[in-house]
């Protein structure tokens, strides 16, 4: 049983920092603001979920078990509150998606 | 493995370092300082000081970032080009930093336990804390009875740059500016989601802030993250709720109450260990048991501290939003 | 394990900050700071594990916290300043 | 591992000439107080570097830590108070400058002494 909680957890946390990682590499790639939000989401949410659930799991059932539960429910509620409202304040300023603007003026 | 990770942060903070001075754009250099406090903060909590990690952690992220933003609202957002000549600077900042280079190479190696800094008062504090104070927290015990009157003169330091703050600033325009409610002060009101977001969190962060407050004697924390996260929770409902409703709340007159009723609280412990027949900030008298005293003694001073920084965040904070352009 | 979460969580901080760094826009800026914010708080949960202090995760929670103010800060600043621009077109009028 | 050992002392340099740089060569007040948050930040990376020690874990007796051995408690008692002291001496600093935007209407060193010239 503690093997197949160790082997999970391990999985998990790998996992987890392949979602970190390529969201990081797709912040860096994408061509503009929104595309490059679509990938950070992905480290700030599912990165997020699988790193704290692996490290979760190794904790087992203690005080630091609750505290990463709590940390992970204020990232779950903050990061993508943050997004939006940063969406928001680009879009009201002017940003346009890639995908409304002109093929003449899209920038590289 | 751990120095590796840290020469890879500390060389990110040099790469940020170097940015923030290079760029025009005063807004991207406040977005890459608060950067910068991130990676200072990760390096501290990997050289082991998980108390000033914590600090840096209340007090970077969040609040130096409000108030470069509220000092840039108040001033202009870009540098001017300049036609200043700029080899002068350049050659002296580059002597001096090979001086201060070659003179590292005296010092001893990181982390080196026969460092003369190791062999002097440290073993000390680390060997008397569980006999004198009996708490697990060996820096909240040297900073509340150890250096308890260092302490209390930065306490005082905090108190008289709030009061510089609101003597530059004005106080007494405060509530009359935030009187009527324009479009520019309502704060994040007709936001919907950040809105509703913010204020189910405000709770938790206020409860947090009490926990590092009083859980400082056995974890990380103290008076002085504490006053910087209660700060920060009513600040975050100034921004959603506008200036208005936030002074409603803790009006003015009750900050500067609270800014200089932390530090009397820390004075007045002090006094009352004289009284008692004691020395000045001497605990032990405060109760039967000096152990007890100790502990009370702390508590009673970080509880201070707490309520003086606190007051004073916040009052430095509404000096700079209520002031108009 | 932790070691090659650590690595990856380092890489993408890494990668942040270069995004902080090329800009272009402003909003990209504070997008990577935000990343920053989440990535620091992974690393701070991880390495209080690797480092067998568990009673530190403390500082994560404080991070996961108080990140969210400085974004809702620099919000309302844009806010603010499109506020004060168009009371200063109406004055003008 | 002959870089770890004195990296951070090199880091705390760079960085402290870094925030020197921005002190004296901008003219900009608020880029002059960002120089001098830097120049702070590297005084408390020398004081948290010295009060380290190798296999040590941070001075707060518990538990779980197995090691007897701790880092330095004084260097992050001066460290912790120094920086909501900075914080609050920033907010002057910033104050200041606010105040010298509405007398002057810039926050350019040289055109402000040029005003004061006039």
């Amino acid at each position: 049983m503690d093997l197949f909680i160790d082997v999970l957890s391990w999985t998990l946390l790998t996992l987890g920092g392949l979602a970190v990682l390529v969201g990081g590499i797709g912040a860096l790639r994408m061509p503009d603001l929104y595309t490059r939000m679509h990938a950070a989401s992905v480290t700030d949410s599912l990165g997020a979920i699988l790193v704290i659930a692996g490290i979760m799991l190794q904790a087992g059932l203690s005080l630091a078990t609750i505290k990463l539960a709590a940390i992970l429910l204020f990232l779950l509620l903050t990061s993508p509150t943050s997004s939006n409202a940063l969406a928001s304040a680009a879009l009201l300023a002017g940003t346009k998606p890639l995908s409304e603007r002109s093929d003449a003026e899209g920038e590289s | 493995m751990t120095e590796i990770f840290g020469t890879f942060l500390l060389s990110l903070l040099v790469i940020t370092a170097v940015a923030i001075v290079r760029t025009k754009n005063l807004f991207v250099a406040v977005m890459l300082m608060s950067i910068a406090s991130l990676l200072i903060a990760a390096v501290f909590f990997l050289l082991d000081a998980a108390d000033v990690a914590l600090t840096e952690a209340a007090v970077g992220a969040g609040i130096s970032t409000v108030l470069f933003l509220g000092a840039l609202a108040l001033t202009f957002e870009r540098e001017r080009p300049s036609a200043t000549k700029r080899a002068l600077p350049v050659i002296v900042t580059v002597i001096a930093a090979l001086v201060v280079i070659y003179a590292t190479f005296d010092k001893p190696r990181l982390g080196d336990p026969e460092a003369p800094v190791h062999r002097h008062v440290a073993p000390w504090y680390l060997e008397k804390t569980p006999e004198y104070v009996d708490i697990p927290n060996v820096v909240t015990a040297v900073l509340g009875t150890f250096r308890g009157y260092d302490t209390l003169g930065e306490v005082f330091v905090v108190f008289t740059a709030g009061i510089g703050v609101l003597f530059l600033l004005g106080y007494g325009r405060v509530t009359r500016s935030a009187d009527e409610e324009t479009e520019i002060n309502v704060g994040l009101r007709h936001h919907l989601i950040p809105r509703t977001v913010g204020r189910l969190l405000i709770p938790f962060i206020l409860l947090f802030g009490l926990y590092v407050q009083f859980h400082g004697e056995y974890g990380p924390g103290g008076g002085f993250q504490a006053g910087a996260i209660i700060a920060a929770s009513m600040i975050l409902y100034a921004l959603l709720e506008g200036e208005r409703h936030a002074l409603d709340v803790l009006p003015q007159r009750l900050l500067l109450g609270l800014m200089a009723g932390g530090a009397i609280l820390y004075t007045g412990v002090g006094i009352l260990g004289m009284l008692l027949g004691g020395n000045f900030l001497d605990y032990s008298v405060l109760s039967d048991n000096p152990v007890a005293g100790q502990q009370l003694g702390i508590i009673l001073i970080e509880a201070g501290v707490g309520i003086t920084v606190t007051g004073t965040l916040l009052a430095i904070f509404h000096a700079f939003a209520a002031r108009e352009r | 394990m932790y070691y090659a979460v650590t690595i990856a969580t380092l890489i993408t901080m890494g990668l942040a900050l270069i995004r902080a760094l090329l800009g272009p826009s402003v909003y990209d800026r504070v997008l990577a700071l935000n990343m920053f914010g989440t990535k620091t708080v992974l690393l701070l949960a991880v390495i209080a594990f690797l480092s067998g202090r568990p009673d530190f995760l403390d500082l994560a929670l404080a991070y996961a916290l108080i990140n969210f103010i400085g974004v809702l800060a620099v919000l309302e600043f844009f806010r603010s300043r499109v506020a004060r621009r168009r009371a200063q077109e109406g004055r003008s009028d | 591992m002959a870089v770890f050992e004195l990296f951070n002392y090199w880091v705390f340099a760079i960085l402290l000439m870094i925030g020197f740089y921005a002190v004296i060569a901008k003219p900009n007040l608020i880029k002059k107080l960002i120089g001098l948050s830097l120049f702070q930040s590297a005084v408390f990376l020398l004081y948290i570097s010295m009060g380290r020690v190798e296999g040590g874990t941070a001075p707060i007796f518990s538990d779980n830590a197995e090691t007897a051995l701790f880092s330095n408690p004084l260097p992050q008692v001066l460290i912790l108070t120094a920086i909501v002291v900075g914080i609050s001496t920033l907010a002057l600093g910033l104050g200041i400058v606010v105040r010298i935007r509405e007398e002057y209407g810039s926050i350019e060193e040289n055109e402000i002494a040029e005003i004061d010239r006039r």
